[in-house]
């Protein structure tokens, strides 16, 4: 049981998970999480498993097994792997105009939870964690990453079109338009 | 059949009064349709429609109190009840009541649509089931490792800095609201002491007129139901009187005076 | 061997691998896929282990297990659970066993006025618009979307039960009719 849960943890994470960190998750003692650790390590340690368990700087994290980066390789370079959403494209236009930003701002802005797409962006490097808020619950504000910049060939943010300049042509203006009055 | 529909009538506001459900949002008027028949747990097999209609109606009343959402949708569901309440009170020779009769076909129908209307609620309780589980799952949305996310593809290939920006423009407008004109829709205020006092004058301004006639100003559907109870209501405090030459014929009603 | 890279392709793609896709990249027959898949999900179903292979919206995925979601929403940014009101959810059944369907045949079923429950069901992603009707005015035909599938963990639609056995149980359908015998 607390090897399954260890085993959820490592798995959702995205960085290093310490033995203090998993006891504080768990509610359990060092000694316990310790031998959880190594049991999974054993389990998953045959040699042909995809996963690898591994101690690193800061903690424990699953790997894939090194042993089959070529295919792991041919399908992270297969071309329509990790394309972006609609839905992806609407959360970073809104976070790159209004950064820093929390999740629930840019929530109240694309009119929809954006939960999932931003923990996406994320682990693509488009957006990342600028810090925290000071409201209530001092929520975690987000903004475009260097990946972000470089994707779009800008030097910094403040090269960004001012969105005031930026007003709909004509096409767009219409469709707007029709669909007031429809 | 007056008499027995009012006994049905004052033993059920009896039982229902001590149900007290709790006012909700229903989800339309066939949700509050099944509600008020599913939770009326007394084994009535002859629980006439008057009951159905006379507790919709109270609850649409509420619903109004507590400035509940009522949409024209109930108002609509209301006046088909009314209709089959106001049907159900004609003595009806037992050769009409034949299947296939007008207010047969209303009830079936009705009767049809609030049993697809509960397959699809059952189907909804399965959708939140499953969601209810999915949503404990959590998939890895993790960043690739850095020797494989250098040479992946550009997750932002086709993708112009144009385009970012109308993006970026369109979602920050301020939000249109849909403003929909409201000038045509009105409450209908015409109660059914109006309308008998409606029907007395038009009768009054003539002393004999048809059926037809009398409901043949009638703008609406429900206009023409009120039109119908106020002259059954009259016919019952004798205030007219009602021929009819032969059947299918024109109903002729005139004011049954005193002082004639 | 083959099981090993499936795990590690699986563990590494943030969407769901279709068998197809693993024969691309593995350069293995449909059938070996199918039997190495079939063996995952068979040593992760003993219910105790942190992850599980599910088969949605056409493809396959590791998820964590359900049972301990308050671990892992301990770790990762809890996301609000997007709990759909019951407007939405019965609108999302018309649509699921109807489709393709008119945003008016929904509203009749349901007896009330879908239109912005149809919207924001759009703006999720959980319904998209799949057409046009041949009806007069040629009214848009809607559908559920991969997203639906995934949300709801479903492979395809013919996952979903039978309408039939969603018919109401024989007392209520007796009560309705008997309700409304005048």
């Amino acid at each position: 049981m607390l090897k399954g849960i260890i085993e959820s943890l490592l798995f959702v994470s995205d960085e290093p998970l310490s033995v203090a960190k998993l006891q504080q998750v768990t509610g359990q003692g060092q000694t316990e999480i310790e031998v959880a650790l190594e049991e999974i390590k054993v389990e998953l340690a045959d040699g042909e498993r995809g996963i690898v368990l591994q101690e690193v700087a800061g903690g424990f994290r699953f790997f894939t097994n090194p042993k089959y980066s070529a295919y792991v390789e041919k399908l992270v370079l297969s071309s329509e792997f990790r394309r972006l959403t609609q839905a992806a494209l609407e959360t970073l236009a809104v976070i790159a105009y209004r950064q820093p930003i929390t999740r629930v701002e840019v929530s109240n802005i694309r009119g929809v939870s954006v939960d999932s797409v931003l923990a996406n962006l994320v682990a693509k490097g488009l957006v990342k964690e600028v810090g925290k808020d000071d409201a209530p619950g001092h929520p975690t504000l987000y903004g475009t990453s260097d990946i972000f910049l470089e994707s779009f060939g800008l030097k910094d943010l403040g090269e960004l079109p001012s969105l005031e300049e930026f007003s709909p042509d004509e096409e767009t203006a219409r469709k707007i338009q029709r669909h007031l009055q429809s | 059949m007056n008499n027995n529909a009012s006994t049905h009538n004052s033993q059920l506001t009896t039982h229902d009064e001590s149900y007290n459900i709790e006012l909700e949002v229903f989800q339309g008027p066939f949700d509050l349709l099944l509600e008020l028949i599913l939770r009326q747990e007394v084994d009535l097999f002859d629980v006439p429609i008057a009951a159905i209609t006379d507790n919709y109606l109270k609850y649409l009343q509420r619903m109004k109190e507590l400035n509940l959402e009522v949409t024209s949708e109930f108002l609509v569901l209301a006046a088909t009840l009314i209709e089959l309440k106001s049907i159900a009170l004609l003595p009806v020779e037992d050769e009409e009541k034949a299947e296939g009769s007008y207010e047969e076909e209303t009830r079936e129908s009705l009767i049809g649509h609030l049993i697809d209307y509960k397959t699809f609620q059952n189907a909804a309780d399965d959708l939140y089931v499953r969601g209810e589980m999915q949503s404990k799952m959590y998939p890895r949305d993790v960043q690739l490792p850095e020797e494989l996310s250098v040479s992946a593809p550009d997750v932002l290939e086709g993708v112009r800095l144009i385009d970012l920006i109308s993006l970026a423009h369109e979602l920050m407008q301020p939000k249109p609201s849909f403003k929909i004109d409201t000038t045509h829709i009105y409450e209908y205020k015409v109660s059914i002491e109006e309308k008998i006092a409606e029907v007395k004058d038009r009768l009054k301004d003539r002393s004999r007129r048809t059926f037809r006639d009398l409901c043949g100003s009638a703008g609406s559907k429900i206009e023409k139901i009120l039109i119908f109870l106020a002259i059954l209501e009259l016919f019952k405090r004798g205030e007219i009187a009602v021929s009819q030459a032969r059947t299918f014929g024109e109903i002729n009603i005139k004011l049954v005076n005193s002082e004639q």
